[in-house]
């Protein structure tokens, strides 16, 4: 065991994890922050707090982190390159681990031209790889990156996302070895519809043994009206909705697509099971995190193991 | 030898001033060959006068041909007499003498400065100079008539002393008998043009008696914008705008009617396709656009792609069928179309507000006659016969026609035609002296660069035209009182001959540097003042040209006190802009006058053979080892003409003439230079040894290749063969041919598909021609052609009729429901649908036969077009400079095509364009050197930043980036749009002639008065 | 070369307003290669200030000088005859003209005619397009000749990210997305195994990271 | 401004506008006095600077006249001189001067009838305009001097 994350110790005992999320508010709201929270006690066995979620400005990640740590409940820091160089990044992680977090995913962000600040700097010190690296470094040499020892390493299971659908295809799984290579302990994919694409995806992964090197959690989402459906068809870059979900959506009137959507989500995590190399779920449910319980719970995923 | 030549008259001359005799006499001109032009009516243009815009470049051809007529040294070659006709001719090739009777003008020619006046006060009986007058059918873009004149109907007068006096220039002689004279000629070229079918005594076509039917050139007029309607497209029934229009094809061709010709027009499908386009062009969905025709005929260069255009983006539409009546019921606003489609062959009806008649080309009364005196052999249809292989060449030697004359035909191949004519009557020609010209008298030009500025301002008041309107005398006192200005004039009419010397005179007594005109446009007189002050020892640039005329007092005679006020704005910035003018030379090459000829097929060696006679040295280089191209494999014409016989005699003559060098195995690697001045390397014979030529002129005549499309079992079947193929097997094994029971030839194999949107041409009449011939040795076998549409155009008609008279059968076939085939044994089971019967047919065929036309060689002419930096079409032919009347030049300067690179063509129109090229090479080797002028623009090296701005501008690639790191400009290449000038971010390069600080001038002075 | 966009008449106007003579200096060099400032721009600007005074009831007299190159000194000499005619300069050079300027001229105001934008290549006429931020280590060796640090939106170092939709970036459908195109060169090169590469945290002290920085010549330095 | 008379430059193609021009006055179409023709071999000779300094020199129209669509002799000037005239219309209204008092037209050598109709319509407009402001700023400037462009 690396880290005292609950997450890597799901893993680890070879249970099918369940990590859900929770965007912090726009606002200094500490209770929407539990509200949120409560929602999934007890449902997954990790909360990923967004950092500054399509380069808008909320409650920092590591705020709304510690938040949900008091409450008891186990928070999967989200840290993007583009808002600071790499001193905040090592301070905000030692600092994040001094105060009980052990989790954490490295990203890159969305470019701030489409958040409420497009006028804002994109920092890009270092790329999402970089901080992977600088983290396990962190955590391995106990070294920040500068070369000078770290008195208690932050000791981070260490966490990055991939996107099977995004362009060029091929490069798809060169990255995801990419990101291992440099010291990704777990994989959070970009939400799945397309699970013909994405099980492809998965067979490169596994001809490399990525599977083995690394814990992959399969991205789903519940769709919640058709008209979401249609949105992250057309407009949300590197997303994959297939036109027979949204036919499907389409098919229900639109008091049951809610119920559709949901429903979907659940199929697809049913499916995903029988994909070797998958080792949990991360249920997006962006702002409709009192759904996530019946998700899990249809898709069979509870009690979540005790550890 | 030297005395028979002496005894060969030197002249030309040409009957009949159309587009076609205008292009004959210029090229002649041009070539340094005196004509004469004579023509019965009393402007030239012919037809060509009154249509609106042409296809496919949608504008007015004549006016960009005819001005050439009166530029400089051409007009010391020809000699143009209108309202002439040809009253008899007698003697021979080589010593012609012709009668000719003029008729009167009643106007001084050389007195008419075509001001209007007399028009305007005695309208009634003045014929209208072509443009000023609404009523009459013309064409006058341009207003420029050639001779820019009018013309006096006496007849019609009733006070002619009151006439004579409305003339400023004295130029009215009611006392003018007309001439009769008599002219020798060495040849002449007799291009009268065609009259049009007039359709009035067809009652059932309602042309007489229903306003709304009216006839393509009516319709033509209608659309035009000097037209009676002023471009307006009306009813003529009730003025309102129609909303349904129909043409109806074959109107006087094809023998559909009574009295039609049996020919086939040739040009009726194409000028329906452009009027409708036009009409669809300016009310797009407000209005329906129909075609009625029986097969679409548009076989010319890329004319498929206008009609595919046509039907497909504007949305014509086109049904295929045979009208019966149109008729107008009684008290009905509308035209009522009855006609039987081909699909249900039942009548049907159909209304439309406007029904026009395509109405194709005949042979005049007059011109038949006149025919009959030049001693012309005539076919049934009145037009002379020609020379199986050398379409211009009639009965008679020495005498040529071209142009609807020698058959229906359209601009492009008239140009050609013309073209080919001016090459052989050239030729009939004794020594031709040459005309003095007059610039070796030119007085040595004075230095004015430093000098401060002299400007002479000289003020015409052209009559009534300016003087009447604005005070010219006062007008050349304000010159006087502007900067640099030494002398300022009022000048009665300042282009005649006297007013031009005493500008002259002026020049020298007061050392002018600098001259001022304000008169009429420098459009049309710029290059005549400019000839002034250089034969004043004056740089021919330093002249500038108020528009006072044209643009001031002709515009503005209702308020004379602004006219006057513009007037001296315009002289005032014309000072302005002279005083910053500097000498220029015009840029002029010596000319090499070595031909270069690439390809030698019959249109190669026609070519060289003309220019070799002519004593030019000829490069003919040829890529094979043989000479004779695509044509040695060719039998027969149509026509029955001996093609292995004449191709025999064209290599024979070739190889021995002692000018043309006959490269053979020769592969064009690089080339140089310009026009005048050209360098080619090609590698040469079995060893690829290099060699360079230097030349003039080059000509392409690199031939197409026979099209073999693997389609229909061809290479698969031993009984299926291309038509190419099968005029071989007809003469080699007739015997076999003779136990054929079925024979099935299918058209458009590899054409007029998308790969190949284009029509071959050449293979309609290649099947008639084959089905003729099988006919003849198997009466019995029966033969089956499938077409999508037959185009056996001009006379070739005649011969698909008489294919159908014996009983070949002609089936339609549609693009999405092609013929299938199956080989079954040695035979070919051909399935097809027959449209009329609405049933499929198999026929068990002994033979199948493709008509799988021509295709440019890609590869040859890839490597050619980017050596010699060439444009070609999307299916990989040359492209001509323009497509109507420079049909064989291209669009750089000192290049030629012709024959079949050009286009899929027949070999008698692949003569007609080796002549024709021969003809245009000439015009451009009787210089001794080439004057570009002085427009070009110029880069200073010092400003260049080389920064490509102008490299990217400009249209025609010639700016680079030289060795040195700046910006170059080749002066002898160079355009002179000056689009490189306004674009360059660092204000390095400048337009001569149109220097910005000449612009800027302009708008200081301009506004210096207003504001000062 | 450098690009640059002329600023808006607006903000210019600003500047000039309390002067009466102003001197228009263009440059021959990047500036009049990417249209920004050469000797047109100098006389549209010059035309255009001159109006837009005109309408505010000034009359301000505008001498226009292009220089062949305002970032060295010696090409700046050649405005000396003319700057005591005049109270302010504006030039039309990219940030290095303007400050050079400055530099040579102490108590005259100096103002930027046009915003300097980038290091770029020009695509086709009329179009720039950036190609470099001088970060002084090029790595373009290891990327198949394509600038990650300047084509890539986000910078990334290692690969694209998941916004890289049909080889364009997931800012907008007129950007290339920098990794699909060194991904098609590396192919073409058949330097795929360079992609696995993890490239390393990025020094950005030679791109200024260090401060303002400076490079000498000792065997031309004097 | 009592009676304003514009003062409207045309820069005309030879080619087209130019011949135009001229093929109005042999219809004698009359048209008003204000529009002051300056010949260019193509309408894309016509420098933005020319355009400029007109307005600048106190020009209250000015238009650039070049061929119909298609029938630029040298391929394509027409549509550049239209793109340019665009970019100017831009600069012209960052200046302050309406975008209205400049314009591309097209036409062909043939259209005298055109010519005129132009000239009448843009010296209307440029009427209802009034003087542009440089214009008026030129004239209130040399006070002392006849006002400008009243004939």
């Amino acid at each position: 065991m690396r880290t005292e994350s609950r997450l890597e110790k799901v893993l680890a005992a070879g249970h099918l994890a369940v990590t859900s999320e929770c965007g912090p508010p726009r606002g200094a709201l500490p209770d929407k922050v539990r509200e949120k929270g409560k929602y999934l006690e007890g449902i997954v066995d990790a909360i990923n707090v967004t950092d500054n979620q399509t380069a808008m400005v909320r409650m920092s990640s590591l705020a709304a982190s510690v938040i949900l740590k008091q409450e008891g409940l186990n928070p999967l820091f989200q840290m993007v390159t583009r808002d600071r160089n790499r001193l905040a990044m090592q301070a905000d992680i030692i600092g994040a681990y001094s105060l009980g977090i052990d989790t954490m995913l490295c990203l890159s962000g969305d470019h701030t031209k489409f958040g409420d600040h497009p006028m804002a700097m994109n920092v890009h010190d270092i790329d999402s790889i970089q901080l992977i690296q600088m983290v396990k470094g962190m955590r391995d040499e106990g070294k920040f990156q500068g070369g000078a020892e770290i008195k208690n390493p932050p000791r981070m299971f260490i966490g990055a996302a991939a996107n099977p659908f995004a362009d060029p295809f091929e490069l798809r799984v060169l990255r995801l070895a990419k990101k291992i290579a440099a010291g990704a302990d777990f994989i959070q994919t970009q939400c799945i519809f397309n699970v013909d694409k994405f099980e492809k995806w998965m067979e490169q992964v596994c001809a490399r043994g990525l599977h083995k090197k690394c814990y992959i959690l399969a991205g789903v989402t519940p769709i919640k009206s058709l008209g979401a459906a249609r949105y992250m068809k057309t407009k949300v870059p590197g997303m994959d909705v297939p036109q027979e979900i949204v036919d499907r959506m389409a098919s229900v009137p639109k008091e049951k697509q809610a119920e559709e959507g949901v429903t979907i989500c659940v199929e697809t995590i049913e499916r995903l099971k029988k994909v070797e190399g998958v080792a949990g779920f991360h249920i997006m449910a962006i702002d409709w995190e009192e759904k996530v319980k019946e998700i899990v719970e249809r898709a069979g995923l509870l009690p979540r193991p005790q550890i | 030898m030297q005395n028979k030549q002496q005894q060969q008259s030197d002249k030309v001359l040409v009957i009949g001033g159309g587009m076609g005799g205008i292009r004959t006499a210029l090229d002649l001109a041009e070539a340094e060959k005196k004509v004469i032009l004579v023509d019965k009516a009393y402007a030239i243009g012919g037809l060509m006068t009154q249509l609106d815009r042409t296809f496919p470049t949608n504008n007015c051809d004549l006016c960009t041909l005819s001005p050439g007529l009166s530029e400089g040294s051409r007009q010391e070659y020809i000699e143009l007499l209108t309202m002439t006709s040809v009253k008899d001719v007698k003697g021979k090739k080589g010593n012609f003498t012709v009668s000719l009777e003029t008729a009167p003008r009643y106007i001084n020619l050389d007195k008419c400065t075509a001001c209007g006046e007399c028009h305007k006060k005695f309208p009634e009986c003045v014929r209208f100079t072509p443009g000023l007058d609404h009523r009459a059918p013309t064409c006058m873009r341009y207003p420029q008539a050639t001779p820019q004149a009018f013309s006096i109907d006496l007849a019609k007068c009733t006070d002619v002393e009151a006439l004579m006096k409305s003339c400023p220039a004295g130029a009215i002689n009611p006392d003018d008998m007309g001439r009769k004279r008599e002219v020798t000629c060495g040849s002449i070229v007799f291009s009268p043009g065609g009259a049009l079918f007039d359709p009035s005594y067809l009652d059932y076509l309602g042309y007489a008696a229903q306003a709304d039917v009216v006839t393509s050139l009516e319709y033509e007029r209608i659309l035009s914008a000097s037209g009676p309607t002023m471009g307006q497209l009306v009813r003529p029934s009730n003025g309102k705008k129609p909303k349904r229009v129909a043409w109806i094809q074959c109107i006087g061709s094809r023998g559909l009617q009574k009295g039609a010709g049996k020919h086939c027009s040739s040009a009726c499908c194409m000028f329906a396709l452009k009027e409708a386009i036009v009409t669809k062009e300016r009310f797009q969905d407000d209005i329906e656009t129909t075609i009625f025709y029986m097969d679409m005929r548009t076989m010319g260069k890329d004319y498929e792609l206008y009609y595919l255009r046509a039907k497909n983006e504007f949305g014509v539409r086109f049904v295929r069928s045979r009208p019966h009546s149109i008729l107008r019921e009684n008290g009905a606003e509308n035209l009522t179309l009855t006609y039987s489609s081909e699909e249900s062959g039942a009548n049907q009806t159909e209304e439309f507000d406007m029904v026009v008649l395509s109405t194709g080309f005949r042979v005049a009364d007059d011109v038949k006659e006149l025919a009959g005196k030049l001693g012309l052999e005539l076919n049934a249809g009145s037009f002379p016969k020609t020379d199986a292989f050398n379409p211009v060449a009639t009965s008679v030697p020495g005498i040529y026609v071209a142009g609807v004359i020698q058959a229906p035909k359209d601009i492009p191949e008239t140009m050609v035609q013309a073209s080919a004519a001016a090459c052989m009557a050239g030729n009939d020609l004794g020594v031709v002296e040459k005309v003095e010209h007059e610039k070796e008298l030119l007085p040595l030009e004075t230095g004015v660069v430093g000098e401060e500025p002299r400007v002479g301002v000289f003020i015409c008041d052209c009559g009534e035209n300016i003087g009447a309107v604005v005070d010219a005398a006062a007008l050349a006192e304000f010159a006087k009182t502007l900067p640099h200005v030494a002398l300022a004039e009022l000048k009665g009419h300042g282009c005649s001959r006297e007013s031009m010397q005493q500008i002259q005179q002026a020049i020298k007594d007061e050392k002018l540097n600098r001259v001022v005109i304000g008169g009429c446009s420098p459009r049309t007189h710029e290059v005549k003042f400019q000839e002034v002050i250089r034969k004043a020892g004056l740089n021919k640039y330093l002249v500038e040209i108020a528009n006072i005329r044209d643009q001031a007092t002709w515009v503005h005679a209702n308020n004379p006190a602004k006219a006057t006020e513009k007037a001296k704005d315009l002289v005032r910035m014309a000072v302005g802009s002279v005083v910053r003018s500097q000498p220029l030379a015009d840029h002029s090459l010596p000319m090499n006058k070595n031909v270069l000829v690439v390809g030698g097929g019959v249109t190669g060696m026609t070519t060289a053979l003309q220019l070799a006679d002519q004593g030019l040295k000829v490069y003919l280089a040829e890529k094979s080892a043989q000479l004779g191209g695509v044509a040695v494999k060719i039998r027969k014409t149509l026509e029955k003409g001996d093609v292995q016989a004449f191709v025999k005699d064209l290599v024979a003559r070739t190889e021995a003439h002692a000018n043309i060098q006959v490269i053979p195995r020769a592969l064009i690697v690089d080339h140089s230079g310009m026009p005048g001045m050209f360098k080619t390397g090609m590698q040469t014979g079995k060893q690829m040894f290099y060699r360079q030529i230097e030349h003039g002129v080059t000509i392409l005549a690199t031939g197409a290749k026979p099209n073999r499309p693997a389609q229909y079992l061809l290479g698969e079947s031993a009984a299926v063969s291309t038509q190419l193929d099968l005029q071989n097997f007809l003469e080699e094994q007739p015997e076999a041919v003779k136990s054929w029971d079925n024979v099935v030839m299918i058209q458009c194999v590899g054409s007029r598909t998308a790969d190949n949107p284009n029509c071959s041409r050449i293979c309609c009449q290649t099947a008639v021609k084959n089905a003729l011939r099988i006919r003849e040795l198997n009466p019995d076998a029966r033969i089956f052609v499938l077409y999508r549409d037959m185009r056996t155009y001009g006379f070739q008609e005649e011969y698909y009729q008489k294919a159908r008279e014996l009983g070949v059968i002609f089936t339609r076939y549609s693009l999405d429901n092609p013929p299938r085939v199956e080989a079954t044994g040695d035979m070919v089971d051909v399935t097809f649908t027959d449209l009329i019967l609405g049933r499929t047919l198999t026929v068990s065929a002994d033979h199948l036969c493709l008509s799988t036309g021509m295709v440019a060689d890609e590869d040859s002419n890839n490597e050619l077009a980017m050596i010699f930096k060439l444009p070609r079409t999307a299916d990989g032919y040359f492209l001509e400079d323009h497509v109507k009347l420079r049909p064989v030049d291209l669009q750089v300067p000192g290049f030629f095509v012709a024959g079949t690179a050009h286009a899929p063509k027949l070999i008698s129109e692949s003569v007609a364009q080796a002549l024709a090229v021969a003809s245009r090479a000439r015009t451009m080797l009787a210089k001794d050197s080439i004057n570009l002028g002085a427009r070009a623009a110029r880069v200073d090296k010092n400003s260049c930043a080389a920064c490509l701005i102008c490299v990217r501008s400009c249209p025609f690639a010639i700016p680079f980036i030289n060795a040195d790191g700046y910006s170059e400009i080749d002066p002898a290449k160079c355009h002179g749009c000056g689009m490189c000038a306004s674009a360059c971010p660092a204000k390095a390069i400048q337009l001569m002639q149109f220097e910005d600080d000449r612009i800027l001038a302009k708008l200081e002075e301009l506004f210096e008065r207003n504001f000062a | 070369m450098i690009t640059a966009e002329r600023k808006p008449l607006e903000e210019l106007i600003e500047y000039i307003k309390p002067f009466k003579r102003l001197l228009l200096v263009g440059c021959n060099e990047c500036v009049t290669v990417c249209a920004a400032g050469g000797r047109k721009e100098v006389g549209l600007l010059a035309s255009g200030l001159h109006m837009a005074m005109l309408k505010s009831g000034t009359n301000i007299e505008i001498h226009e000088h292009t220089l062949e190159r305002q970032c060295d000194p010696e090409y700046i000499d050649e405005l000396v005859p003319m700057i005591d005619s005049v109270d302010a300069v504006m030039s039309m050079a990219c940030g290095c003209g303007v400050q050079e300027i400055a530099r040579r001229f102490k108590g005259k105001p100096v103002f930027p005619a046009v915003n300097t934008k980038f290091m770029g290549a020009s695509e086709r006429q009329g179009v720039w397009s950036e190609r470099c931020q001088g970060c002084g280590d090029c790595l373009l060796g290891k990327t198949g000749g394509v600038c990650p640090i300047a084509r890539c939106a986000k910078q990334l170092m290692n690969g694209p990210c998941g916004g890289s939709t049909g080889g364009h970036c997931e800012i907008g459908e007129d950007v290339d997305c920098a990794w699909a195109l060194i991904w098609e060169r590396l192919k073409e090169l058949g330097q795929e195994d360079r992609f696995v590469e993890i490239t390393p945290a990025k020094d950005w002290r030679p791109g200024g990271g260090a401060g303002p920085r400076k490079i000498i010549r000792e065997d031309l330095a004097e | 401004m009592e009676n304003f008379e514009p003062v409207i430059v045309a820069f005309c193609c030879h080619y087209c506008a130019y011949t135009a021009a001229d093929m109005a006055g042999s219809q004698r179409l009359a048209y008003p006095a204000n529009v002051k023709i300056i010949r260019v071999p193509c309408s894309s000779k016509v420098d933005a600077l020319h355009l400029v300094k007109a307005f600048e020199k106190g020009a209250d129209g000015v238009y650039v006249a070049g061929c119909l669509e298609g029938d630029c002799h040298f391929k394509n000037g027409n549509m550049r001189a239209a793109r340019l005239v665009e970019s100017v219309q831009k600069y012209l209204e960052e200046i302050g001067i309406e975008r209205e008092r400049l314009e591309m037209v097209m036409m062909s050598a043939g259209m005298g009838y055109r010519f005129a109709q132009v000239a009448t319509e843009m010296t209307e407009k440029i009427r209802k305009l009034g003087p542009s402001s440089i214009h008026v700023a030129l004239v209130g400037r040399e006070s002392t001097l006849q006002p400008a462009g009243i004939i």
